[in-house]
C-alpha cells in the first residue's frame, strides 16, 4: 500500500459507495473518506456509527446506539479515496449497518491503532491465522508484506463453508502440507501470491476440516530459513491457543487483540486488554500485541 | 475566538475565564492531550477539560468489559484506571502548559486524607485551575459514600479547601435521595462551584451467557438517557441554593446545543460533556456554534443572560 | 394458554397465578379494557394488569402537555387523574370479572389514612387479586415522600396489611440513595410482594419558549432508558433481601423478552412492562412469544428456573 | 366514504408505497394497510412511528423514538386498502419521517378518535377552516358531506402560497363573497363542488390575505337557511378565536383538537385537553370537540 506518513486521525463524514453480502450475514462495505484512505496503514481500523446521518447531518434517531463500531479495513485504496471492510452481523448495530445504502453518509472515526508494517517484522516468513471475520485485516497486511518480498503463508478458519467472506479458488501451494499439495484457498490472497488453505468447522468438499490450528501445527513442523512469525486475528480463544502453540515452538507470534471500545483515541480507558504491564488500550498501544505480553483471563 | 472579546458564549466560573461553558468530562477526555489528536481540533471551543480522575496511588482499573451500549446511554466502569498523582503531575500536567483552554483535576480517593494529599499536590501546578471532587464515582470504594451524606462531603470539602488556593468544585452524585442537602454542605464548606450529576448506577447482563456485561458487574450510566434527570437536578439545586449562590456545571447527557441551552436554562453556568464525545470527537465545536446561533435567535448577546431564566409553568 | 398446564412461562407470585411473568404498568394500561380495544390482543399473554392509581377522591390531574419524548425514554405528569376510587369499585371492576388475566389495584393518597381507606374499599372487590402501594409517583405530593423513607414505609404497609386481606405489593421509588433498607422495611412490615422500580424524576425544557414542555414542569422518566438502572436496583434489592424472601416484580424499561430476561436474571419473578405498550400494543404478546424462545435456546423448562440465575463476574 | 361500522382498532404493520413532497416542508404519505383503511372514518386519525421497521421486524433504532406521532387522514381509499396523510416537518418525528421511502415497513395504530359523520351534523351549510396542517383531515370529512348534500364552504389559511399543501386552481364560488366572485382556491376541494377561498398570511396574487378569520366573518354574515355549522382544525390560537366568533354569533362550532399523546387508547390519560367536563382524552373523547365545551387556558 502506502503513502502519508502522519499520524493524523480523522473525525469526519464517509459516504456509503456500496455494501454486497459476503458469505452468510456478512457484508463487504465500500465507503469513499479521501482523509482516512490516505492515511490507514495496515492492521488499523476505523470506529462508525452505525447509523447514518439524517439528512440535516444531525444524528437523527442514532442516539440509540451512541458507540461506534471499530472494523479493521480489509482494503484501502488511497488513490480512489475509498476502502472497504468486512463485517459480520453480530449484534444491533452490525444489523443496522446491513440496512446501510449507497449514498448514506455515516460519522466514522479513524484510522485508529498501531500501524503494523512489513519493516517492523524482521521473519523471512509469516503465516497469517484468520478466525471467521479476523480474516479482513490481515487481507490489508498480506500486500505490504508480499510487497516487501516476504513469504505469507495464509490459515483461515470458518465454521462452514457458506460463511466463507471472499471468493474462493483452487491454490497450489508453494509450501506444501504432508499430502496436500493443492486445496481451496482464497482468491485475493491467492491472487497475491499467497499460499492459503481454509479449514472448517463443518467438512466440506475441496477444505480441510477442524481447526486452524492442526495446518498450523503442520506448519511449524517445517523450516523456516529466515526466520518465521505468526500474526493472528479471531475470536480470542483462539487466539489464546495460538499463543500458546507459539510460545512452545519458540515462534514470534502477535495478536491482534478486540475491545468495546468508547472514544477510540485513548482518553476513556475502556478499551482495554491485560498484559504483563497491565491493562493496554486496543485502540492507542494496540490492536497488535505481542502474544508473549497478553494476560489470559 | 480567545482574543476576541465579543465572544458571546465566553463565561467565568468560579473565577476560570472560559472560552465557552462547555467543559469536556472528566474520563471521557483523557489527560487534555488524546482526543485533539483528531486533525482539525478546535481548542478554542473548549471552556475547559477536566481531566481523568487522579488517586494518591497508581490504580490498574477494572477488568474488562469496561464499556456497554444501552438505550440512548452508556454504561461504563473503567475504575479510576490512572498512574497516580505524582506521575501525573509529573508526565501529564506539563503537556497542558500551552493549550489554548484551561484545565482542571479531578481526583478521587477511599478516604478523606487520600483527597487532601492529592489535592495539595495538585494545588502546586500552574497548569491546573482548579479542582474537581469526584465524590459520586460508582465505580469505586469510599468515593460513593461521602457523596451520599451531607456531613461526610462537609467535612471533605473543608478538608480540601484548607489545604488547597485553586478552586474546588464538588461533583455530586445525581443518585441520592436528596441531592440538595448535600449541595448546601458542600456550600457551607465553601465549595466554589457544583457539578451537578454524574452517572448513575446501572447494570447490562448478557442474557445468553446470564453474565453481566461488565467485567465490574455494575457501572456508571451516562448518555442522553439520563438528560431529562440532570436538567432537572440542576433546576432542583439551583432553586434550592438560589440565583445569587455559586456556580453549577451541568454532567449528564449533553449531546447538543439544544441539550446544553437546556441545563443552562435550569440554572447551569456551564455544561460539561463527556460521553457525546465518543460519538463526535468535534461535538464541542458543533455545540459551540449551536450556542451561538441560540443566541442569535433568542435576541441575547450574552450566554450568561440565560443562566436559570426557565419559566416554570 | 390458559389451558395448556405445559406453559412454561406461568409464574405464581404473592398466591396470584398468572399465565406469563408479564405485569402490565400502573397508567399505562388504564383500567384494563382499554388497550386491548386493539384487534386481536391476546390476554392470555397478560400475566397480570396493574390497573391506573386510584386516590380516595375523584383528582383531576395535571395541566397539558402530560407527556413528553427523551432519549430512549418518556416524561410523564398525568397527576393520578382519576374519578376516586367509588367510581372505579363500582364502574370499572365490573367490566373485569370475565378477563382471561388478573387484576391488580394500584392506590396512592397524600396520607397513611387515604391509602388504607382505599384499600379498605378495594378489598371488597371479587375482581383485584391484590393492592400495589404506589410510594413512589413523583407527580403528586405525600406518596413521593413516604417512598423515600424507611419507617414511613415500614408504617404505611402495617397499616394497609392490617385492613387489606389481598397480598399487598409495595412498588418502590428508585431514586433514592438506598433501596435496600426500604425493601428491608416493606418486608418487616409483611409486604407479599416488591415493585422495584417506578419513574425517576426529570425535567425537559422547550429552549425556544425557555418552558418546561410538561405543565406541571417536572415528570416521571420512564422507557428503554431506564432500564440498566432497573437491572441494577433489581439486583442489589435481591441480593439484600435473599433469594427465599418475598418476590420481586421488576419496572422500568423493558421493552422487549431480552429485557424481561435480564431483570428475571437480576431476581425480578415478574416484569412490568409499561411504556412500551405505548409503541405497540401487541408488545405483551411478543414478549411472551419471546420468553418461550429463550426458555428452549437456554433447555430450560420454567421460566421460574432463571430467576436471580445472574452469574456475577 | 364508507364502509365498515366496527370500532375495531388496529395496531399493525403499515407499508410506505409513496411519498411526495406537499409544499415546503411537508410532504404526502401514501400507507398500504387494508385493515386501517377499511375501518377508517372521516377525522379519525392513525399514530405512526417516526421511525420504519428493520429488516427484521425490531423496532430497530426506534428507541429513540417512543412515541408515535399522531396525524389526521387526509384521504382514504378502502377499495385499494390504502390511505394518505399529509404532514409537516416540526420536530424530530417528522423528520425522520421525511426519510421513510416506499417499501418500508411501519408500525401503526389506529383508526383513531371518534368519528364525525355527516349524519351528526343537522346544519345544511358547514364551513371548513383549516389552518396550516389542519387542513388534510378536513379533507377527508369534505366528500362525506358534500354526498351527504350539504353546502361545503372551505376556507383555509396558510403562512405563505409556497406552504400550500395541495394543489390549487380557480374557483367561481357558488356563495360568493363580497367583492370576491372567483379566487384560488384548493383543487380536491374545488372538484368536490366545494367553495373554498386561502387566505396568506404573506400576500400573494390571486389570493386573499390576512387571517381565516377575515372570510369567516364575512360568510357569517350571510343567511344560511337550513342552518350552519363550523368545523375549525389547526393551531390552537386559530381555534379559540374561532370559537369566540361563533359563539358571539350563536353558530354551532366543533374544533379537531391536537394533544401529546402516549398510548392512543385511552389508557394513559396523556392526550387531554380541558374541557368543562375536566380534561377529556383527544384519542377518545375527541379529537372533535364542541367549541363551547373548550376550557382555554
Ligand atoms: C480493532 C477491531 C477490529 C475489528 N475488525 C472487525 C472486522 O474487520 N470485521 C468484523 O466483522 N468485526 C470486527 N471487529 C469486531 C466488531 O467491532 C464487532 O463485531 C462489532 O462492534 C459488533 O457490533 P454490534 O453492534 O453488532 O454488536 P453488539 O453486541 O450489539 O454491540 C454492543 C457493543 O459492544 C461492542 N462489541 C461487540 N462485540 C465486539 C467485539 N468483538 N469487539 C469490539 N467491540 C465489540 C460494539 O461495538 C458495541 O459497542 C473488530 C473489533 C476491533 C476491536
Ligand atoms: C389528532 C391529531 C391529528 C393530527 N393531524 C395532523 C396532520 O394531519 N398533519 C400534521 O402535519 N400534523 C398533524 N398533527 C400534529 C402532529 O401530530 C405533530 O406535528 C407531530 O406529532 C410532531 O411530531 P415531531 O416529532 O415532528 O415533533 P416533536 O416536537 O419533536 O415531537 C415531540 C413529541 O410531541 C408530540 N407533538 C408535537 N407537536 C404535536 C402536536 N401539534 N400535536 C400532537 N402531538 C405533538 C409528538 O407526537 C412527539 O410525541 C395532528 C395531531 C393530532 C393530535
Ligand atoms: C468512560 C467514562 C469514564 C468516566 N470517568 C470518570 C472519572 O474518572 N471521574 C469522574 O468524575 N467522572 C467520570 N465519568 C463521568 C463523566 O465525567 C460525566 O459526569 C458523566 O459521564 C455524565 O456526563 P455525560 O452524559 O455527558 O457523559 C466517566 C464517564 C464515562 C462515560
Ligand atoms: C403515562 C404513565 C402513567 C403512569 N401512571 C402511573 C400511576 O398512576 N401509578 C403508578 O404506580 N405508576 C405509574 N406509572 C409508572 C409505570 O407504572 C412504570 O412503573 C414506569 O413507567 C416504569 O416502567 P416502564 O419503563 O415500563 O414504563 C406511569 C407511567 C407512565 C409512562
Ligand atoms: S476506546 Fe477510549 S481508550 Fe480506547
Ligand atoms: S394517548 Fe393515552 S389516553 Fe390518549
Amino acid at each position: 500500500m502506502k503513502k502519508s506518513n502522519s499520524n493524523a486521525i480523522f473525525d469526519t463524514i464517509a459516504t456509503v459507495i456500496a455494501q454486497k453480502p459476503s458469505g452468510t450475514n456478512a457484508y463487504t462495505l465500500t465507503f469513499e473518506c479521501p482523509e482516512i484512505a490516505e492515511a490507514a496503514q495496515p492492521i488499523q481500523f476505523v470506529n462508525i456509527a452505525p447509523v447514518p446521518l439524517t439528512a440535516e447531518g444531525s444524528p437523527g434517531p442514532a442516539l440509540d446506539m451512541l458507540l461506534r463500531r471499530p472494523l479493521g479495513f480489509s482494503q484501502v485504496r488511497p488513490e480512489q479515496g475509498r476502502f472497504d471492510v468486512i463485517y459480520q452481523v453480530v449484534g444491533r448495530g452490525t444489523q443496522a449497518m446491513a440496512d446501510f445504502k449507497p449514498g448514506d453518509r455515516v460519522r466514522i472515526l479513524g484510522p485508529l491503532g498501531m500501524p503494523l508494517t512489513a519493516d517492523m517484522i524482521k521473519a523471512q516468513t509469516v503465516i497469517l491465522v484468520g478466525g471467521g471475520l479476523g480474516l479482513p485485516p490481515l487481507y490489508d497486511l498480506a500486500p505490504e508484506l508480499i510487497k516487501a518480498g516476504k513469504e505469507v503463508i495464509v490459515i483461515a478458519g470458518a465454521r462452514a463453508e457458506n460463511l466463507l467472506i471472499m471468493d474462493t479458488q483452487q491454490c497450489k501451494l508453494k509450501r506444501p502440507l504432508p499430502d496436500i499439495g493443492e486445496t481451496t484457498g482464497f482468491k485475493p490472497f491467492v491472487e497475491l501470491g499467497a499460499d492459503c488453505v481454509i479449514t472448517l468447522d463443518t467438512p466440506a468438499e475441496g477444505f480441510l476440516s477442524g481447526l486452524v490450528t492442526e495446518p498450523l501445527n503442520k506448519y511449524l513442523e517445517q523450516d523456516f530459513d529466515g526466520g518465521l512469525e505468526i500474526i493472528a486475528c479471531g475470536p480470542p480463544i483462539m487466539m489464546k491457543v495460538i499463543a500458546q502453540i507459539a510460545r512452545d515452538r519458540g515462534v514470534k507470534c502477535r495478536l491482534i487483540m478486540e475491545a468495546r471500545m468508547g472514544c477510540g483515541l485513548g482518553a476513556c480507558q475502556a478499551c482495554v486488554c491485560k498484559t504483563t504491564d497491565g491493562y493496554k488500550r486496543v485502540c492507542t498501544e494496540g490492536p497488535v500485541f505481542d502474544a508473549e505480553d497478553i494476560v489470559w483471563e | 475566538m480567545t482574543e476576541n472579546k465579543k465572544n458571546d458564549i465566553a463565561v467565568t466560573i468560579a473565577g476560570i475565564e472560559m472560552n465557552t461553558p462547555l467543559v469536556m468530562a472528566s474520563g471521557t477526555f483523557g489527560y487534555g492531550f488524546e482526543v485533539p489528536r483528531v486533525a482539525d481540533f478546535r481548542f478554542e471551543d473548549v471552556g475547559a477539560v477536566v481531566l481523568k480522575s487522579v488517586t494518591l496511588k497508581p490504580r490498574t482499573g477494572n477488568k474488562p468489559h469496561r464499556i456497554a451500549e444501552t438505550p440512548a446511554g452508556v454504561l461504563n466502569s473503567i475504575g479510576m484506571q490512572n498512574p497516580g498523582v505524582e506521575y501525573v503531575a509529573k508526565y501529564y500536567f506539563p503537556m497542558l502548559k500551552n493549550l489554548p483552554t484551561k484545565f482542571i483535576a479531578n481526583i478521587a480517593g477511599e478516604s478523606t486524607d487520600e483527597y487532601v494529599e492529592v489535592a495539595r499536590i495538585i494545588a502546586e501546578s500552574d497548569a491546573i485551575e482548579a479542582i474537581e471532587l469526584n465524590i459520586s464515582c460508582p465505580n469505586v470504594k469510599g468515593g460513593c459514600a461521602i457523596g451520599v451524606n451531607p456531613q461526610d462531603a462537609f467535612a471533605l470539602v473543608s478538608a480540601v479547601k484548607a489545604v488547597c488556593g485553586k478552586p474546588v468544585i464538588v461533583k455530586l452524585t445525581p443518585g441520592v435521595t436528596d441531592i440538595k442537602s448535600i449541595a448546601e454542605s458542600c456550600i457551607a464548606a465553601k465549595a466554589d462551584a457544583l457539578s451537578v450529576g454524574n452517572t448513575y448506577t446501572g447494570m447490562v447482563i448478557d442474557t445468553h451467557t446470564r453474565r453481566p456485561v461488565l467485567g465490574n458487574n455494575y457501572g456508571g450510566l451516562s448518555g442522553p438517557a439520563i438528560r431529562p434527570l440532570t436538567v432537572c437536578n440542576v433546576h432542583k439545586v439551583r432553586q434550592a441554593i438560589g440565583d445569587s449562590a455559586i456556580p453549577i456545571i451541568a454532567f449528564g447527557g449533553v449531546s447538543n446545543a439544544s441539550d446544553a441551552v437546556e441545563v443552562m436554562l435550569a440554572g447551569a453556568s456551564a455544561v460539561g460533556v463527556g460521553t457525546a464525545v465518543f460519538t463526535n470527537a468535534h461535538i464541542c465545536s458543533e455545540i459551540a456554534d449551536g450556542l451561538r446561533a441560540y443566541l442569535q435567535s433568542q435576541n441575547e448577546t450574552n450566554i450568561a443572560d440565560i443562566v436559570g431564566t426557565v419559566k416554570l409553568n
